[in-house]
């Protein structure tokens, strides 16, 4: 059984490794956004198999802090871009005017 | 042998990041990758079976760390416009500091060597005497709480100090937003309710993510948590609530004066429990001299403790978050 | 356990204690009034505690009830309850003379915030020197300087948001040198106590990992220390901070990084690595030096009075790294002296400034012409303070460089180069002590300048002229300082008492 | 196999070398608050290496299995507070920055020192 595990692992790691690839490329900002977002949800995951493959199940609950933790993450930043788009807008008009 | 290969693609991941970090000049793109940096540390800690650990670099590193690095960033700058300096000083300056590290640590012990002195000499008595002294299956509790009890009031006073800070730096709002235009302006942005999915997938997480986190104050004693990873937890639940529905309400769901009352009552929670043990005739935050039986004093300490920790992180969380996002946009 | 027992843990609780009360109970002059009461319940503590030291008795204190190496021990010997007594009572002076002064600064809102950092900026000054746990030195070092942090912060000129930062900065890469330093012990010790360290690090085969931990904690207790290249932060922070707050942390804040480099260095390093000795000398001899003559001359073409002191103190922290870098009785013996002389001096010097800041609004040299006349107590206060800088017999600054120089004649030829670079730069000191005082007292003052007839008021002054006093009494009566010192000197060295 | 041992403080070494660049050569606040963040990282990464014991897991007693080898506990304690105690110190340099921006209009430390010379 052990193996199957790490061999999950070991394919997790490879996107993780994709996802940092594109977190770091970019080009976007919302390749960034999604790369993080998809490098957390890895890290869960990543997280839930070692916690089998090492035999201690009951640290999954960490993969769970995990998750809700990576969605205010995501929130926060799409916070961050309507504030900025608004902000954009406004400043867009403010030169119109003059 | 496993450990080692993973080690080795997380630590190579974080080098690749750290540099990535290091070249962008756009400041949002260094804040994402260093939330991943964060990450990716956190999942190293987790294989060098550093479980607690793994757990608070996740929630502050990759959680509350990038909120206030974002609110820091909506309220400053976005680009990093440094020019191209002289780079020869610094850059000599940090590699002399690798190269002696790297010389030095030649002869370090290797990686998991059961042999090394660190495993000999302090850490197996606190494996072997906790079950019997203290009785609480979390080693790292035991240490955090008791043990080294009087570094973990340090920590409580420091973050306490830290929200101090920060509320006499950003506590008086900006005199300047008088127009209405800017109010309103406010008002279309602080907030997220306008976005249906997110907003009703929110909410109902909102009370989960607190009950996690009593979960993992009260569950410390048996499984990864205390009051820290706790405090970050619940303080991250009332985040949330807030960039959901705009920084007002969220302060009027936990108001200003109830998460800076919440700071200075955990930490004097704490200082309480150390006073009262030394009028018990114990020593300072020796808490075996608060029951008749040590165990259970020790037990009664603990939770004491734990939850005036827990108090203070969520206050300092929370407050610090309200200081930042009631400064408004400019 | 009697009360008599708990007096170590008392030190740093009682400040620790009333800090989220002051910060709690938002009542009108309360904060000021609570600080106050704690600062000095801990002097009088730290009082008692240097009474029962005195003798050369350590004092060990289980926090806890957990014995060392296991749990966190405070260790209180002389030397620790000599620096104890400097921190709280530079902290208590301070925060009296400040009443008005802060009043003004910091305003009724922030206030309790304010008072709450003054608590724990002295508890973490205090926590540092008792403690006998090298991380535990770590923690408490982060409070004082957030608490620093704060305090400076609080600064009415938007410059002083700028020098916070770059203290926040240069800080946090020292205390993390620190702990990098700490890591690689750990590693080879596997303890964190001092006491079980100093006899652990002897028994290491490898020394490699030790002289590199020895050479990351010098540095970076040597930048919170602001020894000499490293000491960029401290002039704007110094000057930009409220008044009061520049009288306590230029008396007491740096003083303690040093305490500490002394304290791990002899106790930790000197005993265990070979050459040790010779190893300090060539890191701290060159950096000695250095910093008397860069800081003398800084301090000469300054014009600012605030900064013009600051720099003062980078030239003196020099003598106290000569008095360090001789691993000899004597020169320990000046160092230390050194230590708590130079905090009383420049505190009261801090203090006058304060006073004539409070009248001039202002603190440069050059409109400052005239205070001779107008305030005479103020500048008298001035001038026996920097007398004291120069080291004229009778004043504190003498005591400590007789004995620098009495060390320093032990040395050989090294020693009379030493002595002759000692007397140099007292010569550098008379020049920018002598410039501010020329001003004061034989400057015309400009057309345009506010006429100031006022002396300070007696809040203020008064204060003033304890600590003044204070430093001529120490130099007059010996005993407690020297006495407390060489003892410290001799149990640093090991040497039999 | 030995090199590989180490591997751990090489990269400490250089995440550090990172931080600290980035701390010395970048004079835009948040960038070198972000390298303070990753030299403070590196010193975790540190610490935490020492605590892996070969076959260990986290020092956390399980109820019924016996023999059980557990890592270092003491290193986890010094980092969960230095974690901590990272984090207050980036808050306040961040609401320092914050009031930077406010006060100066700029966040680049050479803008900055130009704009104070000139008074």
């Amino acid at each position: 059984m052990e193996w199957v595990y790490f061999g999950t692992s070991i394919a997790i790691l490879v996107t993780m490794v994709l996802a940092v690839v594109r977190g770091l490329i970019g080009p976007t900002i919302f390749d960034r956004v999604l790369a993080v977002n998809m490098f957390g949800t890895k890290t869960v995951l990543f997280l839930a198999v070692i916690s089998f493959l090492s035999g201690r199940p009951d640290f999954l609950d960490l993969a769970l802090a995990y998750a809700l933790i990576n969605f205010i993450g995501v929130l926060a930043v799409l916070l961050f871009f309507q504030s900025r788009g608004v902000r954009r807008d406004a400043e867009a008009e403010r030169e119109a005017d003059k | 042998m496993i450990t080692i290969v993973f080690s080795l693609f997380l630590l190579t991941m974080l080098v690749i990041v750290a540099v990535g970090i290091l070249r962008t000049d756009n400041l949002f793109t260094a804040v994402m990758l260093s939330g991943i940096f964060s990450l990716i540390m956190a999942a190293n800690f987790f294989i060098l079976d550093a479980a607690d650990v793994a757990l608070t670099e996740a929630v502050i590193g990759a959680g509350i760390s990038t909120v206030l690095f974002l609110g820091a960033l909506a309220l400053t700058a976005e680009y990093d416009r440094s020019p191209p300096v002289g780079t020869w000083v610094p850059l000599l300056t940090s590699s002399a500091l690798g190269g002696v590290i790297i010389f030095a640590t030649l002869q370090a012990p290797r990686l998991g060597d059961p042999n090394a002195v660190v495993h000999k000499h302090v850490a197996p008595w606190y494996l072997d005497r906790t079950p019997e002294l203290i009785d609480v299956p979390n080693v790292v509790t035991a240490v955090l709480a008791s043990f080294r009890g009087y570094d973990t009031l340090g920590e409580v006073f420091v973050v306490f100090i830290a929200c101090i800070g920060v509320m006499s730096l950003l506590g008086r709002v900006r005199p300047r937003r008088d127009s209405i235009e800017e109010d309103e302006f406010d008002k279309r942005t602080d907030n997220l309710r306008h976005h249906l999915i997110p907003r009703v997938v929110g909410k109902m997480l909102v009370p989960f993510i607190v009950l996690f986190g009593l979960y993992v104050q009260f569950h410390g004693d048996f499984g990864p948590g205390g009051g820290f990873q706790a405090g970050a937890l619940i303080a991250a639940g009332v985040i949330l609530y807030s960039l959901l529905e705009g920084g007002p309400r969220g302060r009027e769901l936990v108001p200003e004066w109830f998460s800076s009352l919440l700071v200075a009552l955990g930490a004097f929670t704490y200082t309480c429990v150390g006073v009262v043990s030394m009028a018990m005739g114990g020593r300072f935050l020796d808490y075996s001299v608060l029951s008749h039986d040590p165990v259970h004093g020790q037990h009664m300490g603990i939770l004491i403790i734990e939850a005036g920790v827990g108090m203070t992180v969520t206050g300092v969380m929370i407050t610090i978050f309200h200081a930042f996002s009631r400064r408004g946009i400019r | 356990m009697t009360l008599y027992d708990q007096l170590p843990a008392l030190v740093v609780v009682v400040l620790l204690f009333t800090a989220p009360i002051t910060y709690m109970l938002r009542l009108h002059g309360f904060p000021w009034f609570s600080a106050m009461a704690a600062v000095v319940t801990s002097f009088v503590v730290a009082c008692s505690l240097a009474a029962t030291t005195i003798g050369g008795e350590t004092i060990i204190y289980e926090m806890g009830g957990w014995p060392a190496p296991y749990g966190i021990v405070l260790h209180i010997d002389a030397l620790s309850a000599l620096m104890a007594m400097l921190i709280t009572g530079a902290s208590s002076a301070a925060l009296i003379f400040g009443a008005k002064s802060l009043a003004d600064e910091v305003g009724e809102e922030t206030a309790p915030a304010f008072f709450a950092a003054w608590l724990l900026c002295t508890a973490g000054l205090v926590g540092m020197v008792i403690t006998g746990d090298a991380f535990n030195i770590f923690v408490f070092m982060e409070i004082s300087s957030l608490s620093t942090y704060v305090l400076i912060s609080a600064g009415p000129d938007r410059r002083a948001l700028i020098s916070t930062y770059r203290y926040i900065v240069m800080g946090t890469v020292g205390a993390t040198f620190y702990l990098i330093g700490v890591g690689f012990l750990y590693m080879v010790t596997g303890t964190l106590n001092t006491a079980d360290l100093a006899e652990r690090v002897g028994q290491v085969e490898d020394i490699r990992l030790v002289l590199v931990a020895a050479g990351f904690v010098s540095v970076g207790l040597a930048i919170k220390a602001a020894v000499f290249p490293l000491h960029s932060w401290m002039p704007n922070a110094y000057t930009f901070a409220p008044n009061a707050v520049t009288v306590f942390i230029a008396a007491a804040s740096t003083k303690v990084s040093l305490y500490v480099l002394m304290r791990v260095d002899y106790a930790i390093f000197q005993n265990s690595i070979a050459n040790h000795d010779i190893q300090l000398t060539f890191f701290l001899v060159p950096l000695g030096v250095l910093a008397l003559f860069a800081g003398s001359m800084l301090a000469i073409y300054e014009k600012n009075l605030k900064r013009l002191l600051a720099y003062s103190s980078v030239a003196q922290i020099g003598y106290i790294a000569l008095g360090i870098s001789m691993t000899s009785v004597a020169g320990l013996t000046g160092a230390i002296v050194h230590m708590f002389n130079h905090g009383l001096i420049k505190g009261g010097m801090f203090m006058a400034v304060a006073c004539l800041a409070l009248r001039y609004r202002t603190v440069n040299v050059a409109n400052l012409a005239g205070a001779g006349k107008a305030m005479p107590w103020t500048m008298a206060a001035f001038v026996v303070g920097g007398l004291g800088l120069i080291g004229v017999p009778l004043t504190p600054g003498f005591i400590s460089k007789w004995y620098l120089v009495l060390a320093a004649l032990d040395e050989g030829w090294l020693g009379a180069l030493l002595v002759a670079i000692i007397l140099i730069s007292s010569l550098l000191a008379v020049i920018y002590v002598w410039k501010a005082i020329e001003v004061a007292y034989f400057g015309e003052p400009r057309s345009n300048a506010v006429p100031v007839t006022e002396e300070a008021p007696l809040v203020m002054l008064i204060p003033t002229w304890i600590v003044v006093l204070a430093g001529i009494w120490i130099a007059l009566d010996t005993s407690v300082t020297v006495g407390l010192a060489s003892i410290a000197a001799k149990t640093l060295l090991g040497v039999e008492l | 196999m030995a090199v590989l041992g180490l591997y751990n403080y090489f990269i400490f070494a250089v995440l550090l070398m990172i931080g600290l660049y980035c701390i010395l050569a970048r004079t835009n606040i948040i960038k070198s608050l972000i390298g303070l963040t990753i030299f403070q990282g590196a010193v975790f990464l540190l610490y935490i290496s020492t605590d892996k014991i070969d076959g260990g897991t986290a020092p956390i007693i399980q109820e019924g299995v016996e023999n059980q080898i557990f890592a270092n506990p003491l290193p986890q304690v010094l980092i969960l507070t230095a974690i901590v105690v990272g984090i207050s110190t980036t808050a306040l340099a961040l609401a320092v920055t914050v009031r930077i921006k406010e006060a100066y209009g700029t966040i680049e430390e050479d803008k900055i020192q130009e704009m104070d010379r000139e008074l």
